[in-house]
């Protein structure tokens, strides 16, 4: 069972991803965007790390709920409203449960996707977070590991993508080759919660 | 670049906008800009606000006649919802509000959310998009339309609308018509380079320009060898028009990217004059000067709007703004 | 760069200021710049000019409240004295003319031979030197400080006080006034390019600066690595104050030279309050902007000029030029 | 005896020269100045031709004084009114003879240069065009080729000295080191003048 302690530190181990990563995320930007993914996401999860610390909320659904509330006053951009959205989401279908299954995040997870998809406007294949969230979503229902790998497996995959959302999609063919900065992102998010389990002794 | 760090580049300008403008009340901490006067009763307000660096939009239209306030988020970042909601309750006097809202994926997120907020909290709201970016074309197949020089022509003529009195769904109403009857095309002749990477967000080789580009160093829609002031005013009018098709007169807005020169735009606009003639174009009004910037890029935008007497009499309104004055 | 020949440059930028400005009359053949209105029965006008590149100094201070003509020159060359002589013809009522002279060698030599020509035409002429650069340091041995910022303090002041009707000796009093309690300090980030040469005059190595540089892309004094907003702040309202010692308010230009983004301007004007504040210095009235450039130049200049009542009653009267518009 | 004819071949040799040698200028005056002497001179001398050409005055003084008057109405900065005020005070210290001689001219081009000197107030060693100015003149009474000799050297020997006048004196010390551009086009004027000289068959 998961509880409020896991989804904390899943919060906190993102954000010093992010921080370790937010250069490159900047640089993946910087060439089909406009060059800030990484310090926008750094601002918001140093928000998240600081607000969960001073106020530690007692249950996984609440956790999300500030994380995502933090990410929507803090980033700003497009990724603000959007992971802002997908957290809080999230956090609202796991309900006030003190713990949860891994089975009921993966539903979760799925609604805050659903929610992320229905906000932004994107499909699978536009060539956005959702390219890496969708299949992580869905490889959740089988093991942790599977969502990460499923997650980088879907950023990847943005490379040959031609981009249809966001900044990138005003580059028409020129945004293809390029891999997209919020589906890097996303994987990171999910590999963070893969190494969370890990580090709590695995598949609790 | 004459900053301390990346981080408090915002919030070191927004304190010296307070220095250098009695006459606006900022808020620092939250980055709003609010007319001193502000809420002015029974006026429809209007706020707009979006990522920093395009100075002097939007902070410096917050004025009487223009904008009752602005949010400025992060460089090239959209600003958040609570800014927004919080520039919302300081201007609206009970007339209700307009958000002026460029239309980039993270300013209509970020606005929308705004919208629901200062919704429940009882201010009336309503929205208009700005998309004037003709560079974008496929707009099915892409986030739309970029919202660039219309901006400005969009918050002066509503901005004077809402100060003679019209109601909210008036000065929506003008607010679209005249984002409707607006076209922009933009060329970058360097690229841009935000103080958080420190280094160009796309590289441009010496010697070529990129046509068709974004306010944000978001690439162009082609590159070519360098071209004549002639040749790209050409170029750019001739995308506006062929997208615009007007059919009476027209405000033009020649709007320099940041570095450029003020002596190299004015003599673009000598140029875009010339095609405009050419066409047969009657130009009610131009305005020439680094109006929607890309902090330090080099180049220039056309923003053509097609106007009747109303929209010129709401153009040549008074306006006291620290970027736009003109009247009175 | 954003033009079609070198040659062309300054032409094509006046054809496009006529364009601009219908409020002005551009003699783009003979290059020079007149408030439609001219002569002004019983006042006195006042005459500035310089090389280009400056803009939108002198012709953007041309209409009521500031300059009655202005001269372009080539880019960064002193304009010639047949340009001059017809602009003071143009726009003296009989009451005199005012020249506002930069302190260069060109442009004191071509001013001094206008001088003397519009005299035999019968126009009484004065003339003022502005020379506020403190770079410029041991002025034995030198040309003599640079005029630079103070030149739109003393053409604003000594403008309203020609628009309020004052005579001739008393308009250049007052001109030379605010030359000599004025004092300015130039840094620059990048070098200048010019048309002609297309490369840049100096060069500055990425991650240097060039302290107390002139506006033609002359060297400086010194060059340092980089240093930030506030340090550069710190260095050149210092070295305005140390020669300046006001004991009374100031005004306060905090200018760009062209590049520097208005993020940035505004950020670092947040600096020079700051020092002032620390030193003690009232602000009576803070400017910010672009206003005396250095074409695409990147980096920022401070003027200080103490004033008394007179002079800020002068600074706050109504003006309406292109680039400097307040009251009435 | 030097001609009306002689004096215009002299400007446009050295209009001819100015063209040849303007980027070369240019980049003089961009070491310790504003990168525009050579664009300068060439607009002036440029007019100065066309001017001769259109009504071709009928004496040496003449020739000269419409020459000065092209540059102070056609070049502007310094060098505008200092060439200009060169030419016409050479000019008119020529008087209105059809013919002068070489020791006539030496004469009237010291004046000129005196000239020069009152108006801008520098002296020799002020590292500008007086310092290949004076010493021509003065070597003028003995040959052509003697004051050209003169003029280059005296340009050359700018190289070391410090600004004192003109916008090099702005940078103090930073100034040594650089040849000055108007002792540069000073000799360019002269040695054209050895040049008109040599074409005639030299020593007329
Ligand atoms: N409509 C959308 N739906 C889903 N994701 C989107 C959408 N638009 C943009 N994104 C994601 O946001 C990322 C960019 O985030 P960021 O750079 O922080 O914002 P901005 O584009 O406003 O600068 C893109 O790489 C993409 O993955
Ligand atoms: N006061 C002076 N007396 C004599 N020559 C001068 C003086 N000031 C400048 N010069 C000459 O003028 C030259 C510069 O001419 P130019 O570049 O055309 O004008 P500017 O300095 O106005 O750009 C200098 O190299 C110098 O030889
Ligand atoms: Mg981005
Ligand atoms: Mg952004
Ligand atoms: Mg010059
Ligand atoms: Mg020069």
């Amino acid at each position: 069972m998961l509880d409020a302690d896991f989804f904390r530190r899943w919060m906190t181990t993102t954000a010093a991803a992010v921080d370790r990563e937010a250069e490159h995320l900047t640089e993946l930007d910087s060439a089909i965007g406009d060059a800030d993914h990484g310090s926008n996401l750094q601002r918001g999860f140093t928000a998240v790390s600081a607000a969960l610390e001073e106020e530690p909320p007692q249950t996984p659904g609440a956790v999300l709920m500030l994380a995502g509330r933090q990410l929507i006053s803090t980033v700003g951009g497009a990724s603000g409203p959007l992971y802002g959205t997908l957290l809080r989401r999230t956090g609202k279908a796991l309900g006030d449960a003190a713990t949860v299954t891994v089975a009921e995040l993966a539903q979760a997870l799925g609604s805050g996707v659903a929610a992320v998809a229905q906000l932004g406007g994107a499909q699978a294949g536009d060539k956005t977070m959702l390219d890496a969230l969708l299949p992580a979503a869905e490889a959740l229902g089988t093991s942790f590991e599977a969502a990460r790998d499923a997650a980088r497996e879907g950023a990847l995959a943005t490379v040959p993508l031609q981009a249809r959302k966001g900044r990138a999609s005003y580059l028409g063919e020129r945004s293809i080759g390029h891999q997209d900065p919020g589906a890097t992102s996303a994987a990171l998010l999910i590999a963070a919660l893969a190494e969370t389990d890990g580090a709590a002794g695995g598949a609790v | 670049m004459l900053i301390n760090v990346p981080e408090t580049v915002v919030a070191d300008a927004l304190r010296g906008m307070a220095a250098a403008h009695p006459e606006l009340t900022v808020d620092v901490e939250h980055r709003v800009v609010v007319r001193r006067d502000a809420p002015v009763a029974g006026k429809v307000a209007l706020v707009s606000g979006g990522g920093s660096g395009h100075e002097p939009l939007h902070a410096g239209f917050v004025g009487p006649g223009m904008l009752s306030a602005a949010c400025a988020g992060e460089v090239f970042t959209s600003p958040v919802p609570d800014q927004m909601v919080r520039a919302a309750a300081a201007v609206d006097s009970g007339a209700g509000v307009l958000f002026v809202v460029k239309n980039y994926t993270g300013d209509v997120l970020n606005f929308e959310m705004a919208a629901e907020l200062a919704d429940e909290e009882g201010v009336q709201v309503a929205q208009v998009l700005v998309n004037d970016d003709v560079a974008v074309t496929d707009s099915l197949f892409t986030a739309g339309r970029r919202g660039t020089g219309a901006t400005l022509f969009v918050e002066k003529i509503a901005g004077a609308a809402a100060e003679e009195g019209a109601p909210l769904d008036r000065v929506a109403a003008i607010a679209r018509q005249v984002n409707d009857a607006s076209r922009s095309f933009g060329v970058a002749l360097t690229s841009v380079t935000t103080p958080a990477k420190g280094s160009p967000t796309f590289d441009l080789p010496e010697g070529e320009l990129e046509l068709g580009v974004g306010i944000h160093g978001e690439p162009g829609r082609e590159r070519r060898p360098m071209m004549t002031s002639r040749e790209i005013a050409d170029f750019a009018v001739d995308a506006v028009l062929e997208d615009l098709r007007p059919n009476g007169p027209v405000i033009a807005l020649v709007n320099g990217m940041g570095a450029t020169p003020l002596l190299e735009l004015y003599g673009f606009n000598a140029e875009v004059q010339r095609v405009l003639t050419e066409r047969g174009v009657v130009v009610a009004r131009t305005l020439v000067g680094n109006y929607v910037t890309s902090l330090d890029m080099a180049g220039c935008s056309v923003t053509l709007c097609q106007v009747d007497e109303e929209l010129v009499r709401l153009w040549d309104a008074p306006v006291q703004t620290p970027a736009l004055r003109w009247g009175r």
